[in-house]
């Protein structure tokens, strides 16, 4: 039989099914993998600019392509890679985080203070940190899910929260962290700086966690229906309260990162980063929709190199940092529409 | 020993609104049970009760002879009762695989164990013969009747013991019905009880062992397969004086010019079809579930765009768009009020007036200064505290009145009905049907799509019947239902006999 | 009342009164909550109840309010503005480098500042709308745009300055006003507007706004045009962060913080209001009495000496625990 | 930091700026006592010591190009790092920012003296968006780069160290304004420093104050080393003074929110005998404030940004501006050429660092400057001076 010849009353669908009736092996499932994926056309976006980059880039005398130039931006991409990624996670349920910037800036702090300049505190001050994103996490999931706080509002709420226990407690940079410690800001395995290697680690996790774990499914499930999640028994709450555990922890893991690389904790690390709307840019940038369900975290590191390559374009180029966000915002919104029509089409 | 599932005298009420008023249900294992009634009898209602989606407020449930009580659908389905809505209830962002295992992922060392996820998919989408779409398609490109075989799969995976499926061939073609059959046939020799909904005569006798007939929430009789046939179904559905009363319908003489006329009207689910509506005439549409008549109702009213044909009104060509169809004096009560009549946490006031004020200066001109919101309240009998209150907390009944306040504000010359009195209890049904005929006879043409038959004999002047997005035929007024089912239901190959 | 007008339905005083009783009824906490804090700043600081103590307050929470005003009608359409305090840096910044000082030009140039509003509105509204980008990417885009266009034009920080005619906006007001002493033009203004807002509200524009944000495609099947009464929104909404803008240069003069993080406070106003993110519910009286109550706030706990620092962490429980209450409230009706 | 702001009044005072607001209130004011709290942890005793002592210390240099002044230089041999050629110079640049007037001015001054030597070929300048992690980055991307020499203007002292010491390695690093905690870099440029920046005009409100008078102190943020010792330094003078300091807030250089919160200590105590301010930028919106509320403008302590000194000067007030040497950011640049020539420089280049008071204010203050114009730019002999600065 064909199921696929759309009906009348089915109206719409089928139309991508091949005419004439095959057996679909498992390479369709894979071609069809791919193209279903959001994250191919932010790669080709990345390409895209990463030429047009070198192109730009060598007229003007500058030198792209090199190998010290292109880790310079992974480098750059670190904390933003990690704490998107889990921005991601938050977007995927279909909730937002807006607290990840002080989370960080506190995390950083925390770091620095704990660990009091000696490596003998790493672990400690490691696992405080992790406990410190796990407590906002669940803060953040259980205003949402069972005071029915609108998330925007909620994660709002919450930095608002953090950034007045920062300040009531700091005046400046605080701690510092020990020489081994230091490492993973400063040290390169061969020409790879440590620091990408967490980074990849951390997506890596991210990923395994969106795409082998049952929290994943659900979470992809409840971000794209939360009704009919729920009537197929989809426990709704637990899940976006994950999800914000996960998210936080990516920040706290950010403000650990910074704190390595700072030398110390400071209160305003995460403000000036910018990293709360940054975060939510480089997701959106990757292809994952804002209302949640569809996406992922290979498109949201794609986002961040898109930001990291135009970073350091605009360095070499010299162009005023003020420019660099206009164009920043342009090539937000452009993205976004670019993506909003494409999906209008496939529906 | 003990029938698969038997319910016992099951009563649910919506509202304040009793839809069913005890109804009992056996289901023998390795049968297919149908339960058949117009569309309101409470069919759906009755399997949502089974399925853990509502509570009962009376009445027992049984499974093997063990009582049961739900209050969720995973309870259900933990129990082995599968059930497939009459509303599909997918993910569409989501992978088929994906959908089908929703919540019920298998792992492999605590790890989604996708291959067999895929791989258990792809054998049931072959068991049922599905060759064009695997298990990585995104459900939203898949067909509505892709999407029923995908909820049926879901259904099979969690090798359930009862099977519930509510009207699963409303949205499919002829071959597809046979490729389900055969299916649910094979279900059958495994020992699995299914319960089987659905409008379609021929198809209930082609499958079914038994049938259950349903009527306002009664049950009617179940009766076997064998020595029943369609004309004593269709009486047990139908046999009773039409809903008593209804207005008597207009006169040769009452009935003006055409006000609405369509020709040719071609969208993604209708082919060509060409309709016209006279003044103080109402005209009934019917059909199966999925047939297209919500379609065609959109496209007059301009919701949705046409890709070929015109619409005129009142003779002059009505441009595109909702605002220009209320321009030229159209109005349109959807079939779903919640989704698309009504702005709930509005006032009664702003409802009723949001059609009007939405009119531009010119489109004014035409309406008479003399209506207020509490005439129009009052012409359409509405019960509310105040008009102040919000529609939220208005009765089914009741906010039908309000959606159709808003449109006589406008002053219409042609109004669309869909469904009007869905989830609208007897006495607020009788107010609507007579206030349409009032209008009629103050010379507004009207088209109904009904999906309840004693409505549309009852009411309408004549009647079209809709098949898969074509009109099949048109009927005088008082027509017997048979002959619509017949129109309705028929299978092309028997029209072609014909 | 015209046949051309959907006056022509609205009904006798008798639902009138229930009408306002509602609005009175759907308004009252946040008054209660605002009411008690004016009574403590009131106990903290007497002369808070003579006319300049309190016309000083009206004053500093003008533009504050004006905005909450606007980001209401975004907000109640259903969308998000988040270009708004970066509107009011770029009319500051504009204004002190286009007037420099020269008072014959502050007219034209004030105009041009509306016009400036105005258009990032249009402009907002359109990409929403039209090119289906969530609000909350689009205004965040224009927030980066604007702020990083301004600072690019003068090189990183304000440039000019600005002359007395028009910092007196901001600043003074009409002099030796009966029992006023002085009634600040700002209050003046914020009155206007208020007023100007609740009466657009309860017109036929208003009504339609709430139904777009309550139900889209009800509105549209209703003929309502959804795309232009959003895009109408975020007009509005840039044109009081302009008058927002003009204000708070006149009353502090240029400064390139000056619209620093505005867009959250003034959501956090509107919210505070009881006004529901996602659109359709709240009143446009609440939300500026959520941006006095923002106000009161603040100067409360600089009065009580409250470190800065817990002051953030004191607002933020309020907006949480307010936000709390009012989808608990909406719960409990259903 | 789009989100920092975001977060309502953030007077983001510290317990120990706090405190004092509370104590003074309760006991009124009234009698003479100056308790301003524990003792800044940036403070420290003998950097307070000498940088008093060098404000009465000669420089050595020409008075009429302050910028090549110097104040107990000993200097230090370049000649390792004398550039192989004698032009054709890649000179790089860090900048934290140029997010307020000071850095603005300055920036277009530094960019004015580069133009005026042949020997830079070009000149990298990044700018790091007030974010540490970033200008981290750029200064590995500039020393990983073919600069002869760097200069750092660093965002943090502290967090920066690690960077530069790391970038020392590579090239002769410039650091000025800021410092780091670490000497490697060949020069550090900087005025005399945040103490005297602080005592100066602490000191001018001891003599112009009566005793008991309120002082409120307006900084702009916390943290900030060259911010905290201005503070700190006055903070010693206040405490053996016989001064009232009502409060201590911060404004996060925010004139609207200056002048709330001076508005509200003027309704609290009634009347405000002096201000202390660690910037100028917002001293104006304070003064206003005071006007506003109807009341005299008391002693002012403000700083050399052009609306404050024509406002001093037009309404006649009493006031002072101390001043942090803007010209700093010419003679990073200087410092820089001498080292690639090999010319001996000193080790930290200590530049004067004069008080703006009534006697010395007309030298100063020019109407045809912009309103936020620096009077120590040390620009006038520049080529494109004054339209290049926004002048007239
Ligand atoms: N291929 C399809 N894609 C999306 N929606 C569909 C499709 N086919 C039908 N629908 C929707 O399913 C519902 C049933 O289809 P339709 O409205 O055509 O049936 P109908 O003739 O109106 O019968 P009823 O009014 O009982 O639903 C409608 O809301 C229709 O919009
Ligand atoms: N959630 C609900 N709220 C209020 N009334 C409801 C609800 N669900 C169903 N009803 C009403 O209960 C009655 C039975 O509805 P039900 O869906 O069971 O009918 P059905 O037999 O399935 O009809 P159909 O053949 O159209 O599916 C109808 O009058 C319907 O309007
Ligand atoms: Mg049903
Ligand atoms: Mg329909």
């Amino acid at each position: 039989m064909s199921v696929s010849e759309p009906t009348k009353a089915a109206g719409t669908g089928g139309g991508d099914a091949p005419a004439t009736p095959r057996r679909r092996s498992a390479w369709d499932d894979r071609k069809e993998a791919i193209t279903n994926s959001p994250a191919t056309p932010v790669y080709a976006a990345l390409l895209g600019v990463f030429i047009i980059a070198w192109i730009v880039v060598t007229i003007d005398g500058g030198t792209f392509l090199t190998v010290s130039n292109i880790v310079n931006m992974l480098q750059r991409s670190v904390a933003l890679g990690i704490v998107s990624a889990g921005q991601t996670v938050a977007i995927l349920a279909g909730s937002l985080d807006l607290s990840v910037a002080f989370l960080i800036s506190l995390s950083s702090l925390v770091t620095a203070e704990v660990m009091d300049g000696s490596d003998a505190n790493i672990v400690p001050a490691v696992l405080a940190v992790l406990a410190l994103g796990v407590v906002v996490g669940l803060g953040n999931g259980l205003i949402i899910t069972k005071l029915r706080v609108n998330a925007f509002i909620a994660t709002l709420g919450t930095a608002l929260i953090l950034q007045g226990l920062i300040q009531n407690r700091y005046d400046g940079p605080a701690g510092s962290i020990g020489e081994g410690f230091e490492q993973l800001g400063y040290t390169r395995f061969g020409i790879i700086p440590a620091s990408v290697f967490l980074l990849v680690a951390v997506v890596a996790l991210v990923y395994f966690l969106l795409r082998w774990t049952r929290f994943g499914f659900r979470l992809y499930a409840v971000g794209g229906d939360e009704e009919v999640s729920r009537l197929s028994g989809v426990r709704t709450h637990r899940v976006i309260i994950a999800a914000h555990v996960v998210c936080s922890v990516c920040a706290a893991i950010t403000g650990l990162f910074l704190a390595s690389r700072l030398g110390a904790g400071t209160p305003t690390v995460g403000t000036d980063g910018g990293y709360d709307l940054e975060s939510i840019a480089a997701v959106v940038l990757g292809g994952t929709a804002l209302a949640g369900g569809r996406g992922g975290v290979l498109g949201t590191i794609g986002g961040v190199f898109i930001l990291a390559v135009l970073d350091n374009t605009f360095n070499q180029l010299e162009v005023n940092a003020f420019l660099k966000d206009v164009v920043r915002g342009v090539i937000i919104i452009a993205a976004v529409a670019v993506y909003a029509r494409r999906s209008e089409r496939r529906a | 020993m003990a029938p698969l599932l038997a319910m016992k005298d099951i009563r649910k009420s919506f509202l304040g609104v009793e839809v069913l008023h005890g109804v009992s249900l056996e289901c023998e294992a390795g049968e297919i049970h149908a339960v058949m009634g117009e569309n309101g009898a409470g069919k759906s209602t009755l399997m949502k009760v089974l399925a853990g989606v509502y509570s009962p407020d009376g009445g027992t449930i049984e499974l093997e002879g063990e009582q049961v009580s739900f209050s969720h659908p995973v309870q259900a389905q933990g129990a082995g009762v599968a059930i497939i809505f009459q509303e599909f209830n997918l993910l569409p962002d989501r992978t088929v695989a994906e959908n089908v295992f929703v919540n019920r992922e298998p792992t492999k060392r605590g790890l989604v164990d996708i291959r067999s996820m895929e791989q258990h998919t792809r054998e049931l989408l072959e068991e049922v013969g599905v060759t064009h779409f695997g298990p990585r398609t995104l459900v939203r490109h898949l067909s509505t009747a892709q999407q029923q075989i995908v909820e049926i799969v879901k259904a099979l995976s969690l090798d359930a013991k009862l099977l519930v499926l509510d009207e699963p061939t409303a949205a499919l073609a002829e071959h597809e019905v046979e490729v389900l059959f055969a299916l649910l046939r094979r279900l059958r020799e495994r020992g699995l009880g299914m319960v089987y909904i659905s409008h379609r005569l021929r198809e209930i006798f082609t499958i079914c062992d038994k049938i259950t007939v349903l009527k306002d929430g009664e049950l009617v009789g179940t009766v076997p397969t064998e020595g029943t046939d369609t004309n004593t179904l269709i009486s047990m559905m139908v046999g009773r004086e039409l809903d008593g009363y209804f207005p008597p319908r207009g006169t040769a003489e009452e009935l003006g010019d055409v006000r609405l006329r369509a020709t040719g009207i071609e969208t993604s689910m209708l082919t060509g079809v060409d309709i016209e509506v006279r003044a103080g005439e109402i005209v009934g549409l019917a059909g199966l579930q999925g047939s297209g008549r919500t379609e065609l109702a959109r496209a007059l009213f301009g919701a949705d765009p046409i890709s070929a044909g015109t619409i005129e009104v009142d003779g002059k060509k009505r441009g595109r768009g909702p605002r220009a169809g209320i321009g030229s004096g159209m109005g349109f009560i959807t079939e779903d009020r919640k989704l698309e009549g009504l702005t709930l946490a509005q006032p009664i006031r702003d409802n009723v007036l949001l059609a009007v004020r939405s009119l531009g200066r010119s489109q004014r001109k035409r309406l008479p200064n003399t209506v207020s919101v509490q005439e129009l309240a009052r012409s359409v009998e509405l019960k509310a505290r105040s008009l102040e209150q919000e529609a939220r907390f208005l009765s089914g009944g009741n906010q039908q009145k309000v959606v159709l306040a808003k449109w006589l504000a406008t002053q219409p010359g042609v109004l669309i009905f869909d469904e009007p009195t869905r989830g609208v209890d007897v006495g607020a049904k009788a107010g609507i049907h007579d206030l349409m005929r009032g209008l009629a006879r103050d010379g507004v043409a009207i088209l109904m799509i009904s999906s309840e038959m004693p409505e549309l004999i009852g009411l309408a002047d004549r009647i079209l019947v809709m098949r898969n997005g074509e009109l099949a035929g048109e009927l005088p007024a008082g027509a017997a239902e048979t002959e619509i089912m017949k129109l309705a239901a028929a299978e092309d190959h028997e029209l072609e006999a014909a | 009342m015209s046949a051309t007008t959907p006056d022509a339905f609205e009904t006798p005083v008798t639902s009138r009164s229930e009408r306002v009783r509602k609005a009175l009824v759907g308004t009252a906490p946040i008054f209660i909550v605002l009411f008690i804090l004016l009574a403590l700043i009131a106990i903290e600081n007497p002369n808070f109840l003579e006319p300049p103590g309190f016309l000083a307050f009206l004053k500093r929470a003008a533009p504050l309010a004006i905005l909450a005003a606007g980001q209401y009608f975004v907000i109640v359409s259903g969308e998000f503005d988040l270009s708004v305090g970066s509107i009011v840096t770029v009319v500051v910044v504009v204004a002190a480098r286009l007037i420099d000082d020269d008072p014959s030009k502050t007219w034209p140039i004030i105009a041009l500042l509306l016009a400036i509003g105005a258009t990032v509105g249009v402009t907002n509204g359109l990409i929403t709308t039209r090119l289906k980008v969530p609000s909350f990417i689009t205004t965040l885009g224009m927030l980066l745009i604007l702020s990083g266009a301004v600072f690019w034009w003068t090189g990183g920080a304000p440039r000019g300055a600005l002359p007395d005619n028009f910092r007196e906006i901001g600043r003074l007001g009409i002099q030796d006003f009966p029992v006023l002493e002085q009634l600040p033009w700002s209050v003046v203004i914020l009155l206007v507007i208020g007023i100007g807002a609740i009466l657009l509200m309860r017109a036929s524009f208003g009504r339609r706004l709430m139904a777009v944000g309550d139900n889209e495609s009800a509105a549209r099947l209703s003929g309502v045009k959804v795309e232009n009464m959003r895009t109408i929104a975020f007009v509005l909404s840039g044109l009081s962060a302009a008058v927002a803008g003009i204000l708070l240069g006149g009353f502090a003069g240029v400064s390139a913080q000056v619209g620093q993080g505005l867009e959250f406070q003034a959501i956090t106003a509107v919210v505070l209001g009881g006004v529901v993110l996602g659109g359709g519910r709240g009143t446009v009286l609440a939300a500026m009495a959520g941006a006095l109550t923002l106000e009161a706030l603040f100067t409360l706990l600089n009065l009580y000496g409250v470190s800065g620092a817990l002051e953030d962490t004191v607002q933020g429980i309020i907006i949480i625990a307010a936000v709390a209450f009012a989808s608990y409230r909406l719960r409990g009706a259903r | 930091a789009l989100f920092a702001g975001a977060c309502g009044s953030d007077d983001s005072d510290d317990q120990s700026a706090q405190e004092p607001a509370a104590t003074a209130t309760e006991d009124g004011g009234g009698e003479p006592q100056g308790d301003t709290g524990p003792v800044s942890e940036f403070f420290v005793q003998e950097d307070y010591d000498t940088q008093l002592a060098q404000r009465d210390i000669e420089p050595e240099g020409d008075p009429a190009t302050p910028w090549l002044q110097m104040i107990e230089p000993e200097m230090a041999d370049t000649s390792e790092y004398k550039a192989k050629n004698a032009s054709g110079w890649n000179l790089c640049f860090s900048n934290a920012a140029v997010d307020n007037p000071w850095r603005q001015v300055g920036w277009n001054t530094m960019q004015h003296e580069v133009k005026l030597h042949k020997e830079i070929a070009n000149f990298k300048a990044v700018d790091a968006e007030a974010s540490d992690d970033k200008q981290i980055s750029d200064i590995e991307e500039l020393a990983n780069g073919n600069c002869d020499a760097l200069i750092v203007s660093p965002n943090t002292t502290k967090t920066l160290t690690p960077a530069v010491e790391a970038a020392c390695e590579k090239v002769p690093v410039i650091v000025f304004d800021r410092g780091v905690d670490t000497d490697c870099p060949v020069t550090f440029v900087h005025p005399i420093g945040g103490y005297a920046f602080g005592v100066d005009g602490a000191e001018f409100l001891k003599e112009n104050v009566d005793s008991g008078g309120k002082i409120l102190a307006l900084r702009i943020l916390p943290g900030v080393d060259v911010l905290e010792t201005r503070w700190s330094g006055a903070k010693v003078q206040f405490d053996d003074s016989d001064l009232n300091v009502v409060g201590v807030e911060f404004t996060d250089g925010d004139a609207a929110k200056t002048k709330s919160i001076v508005s509200d200590y003027l309704q609290r105590e009634g009347q405000i005998d002096g201000v202390w301010m660690d910037a100028g930028a917002t001293a104006v919106a304070a003064m206003e404030a005071f006007e506003d509320n109807g009341v005299d403008i008391p002693p002012f302590v403000g700083e050399d940004q052009n609306d404050f000194l024509t406002k001093w000067q037009e309404d006649g007030l009493n006031a002072i501006a101390p001043t942090y040497s803007n010209y700093q950011w010419r003679t990073a640049v200087l410092a820089a050429v001498k080292i690639l020539k090999g010319e001996e420089v000193p080790k930290e280049w200590v530049l004067p660092q004069p008080a703006i008071t009534q006697d010395t204010l007309a030298d100063y203050v020019d109407p045809n400057m912009p309103p936020l114009h620096y009077a120590l730019c040390g620009c006038e002999d520049m080529p494109g001076y004054p339209q290049d600065w926004g002048g007239k």
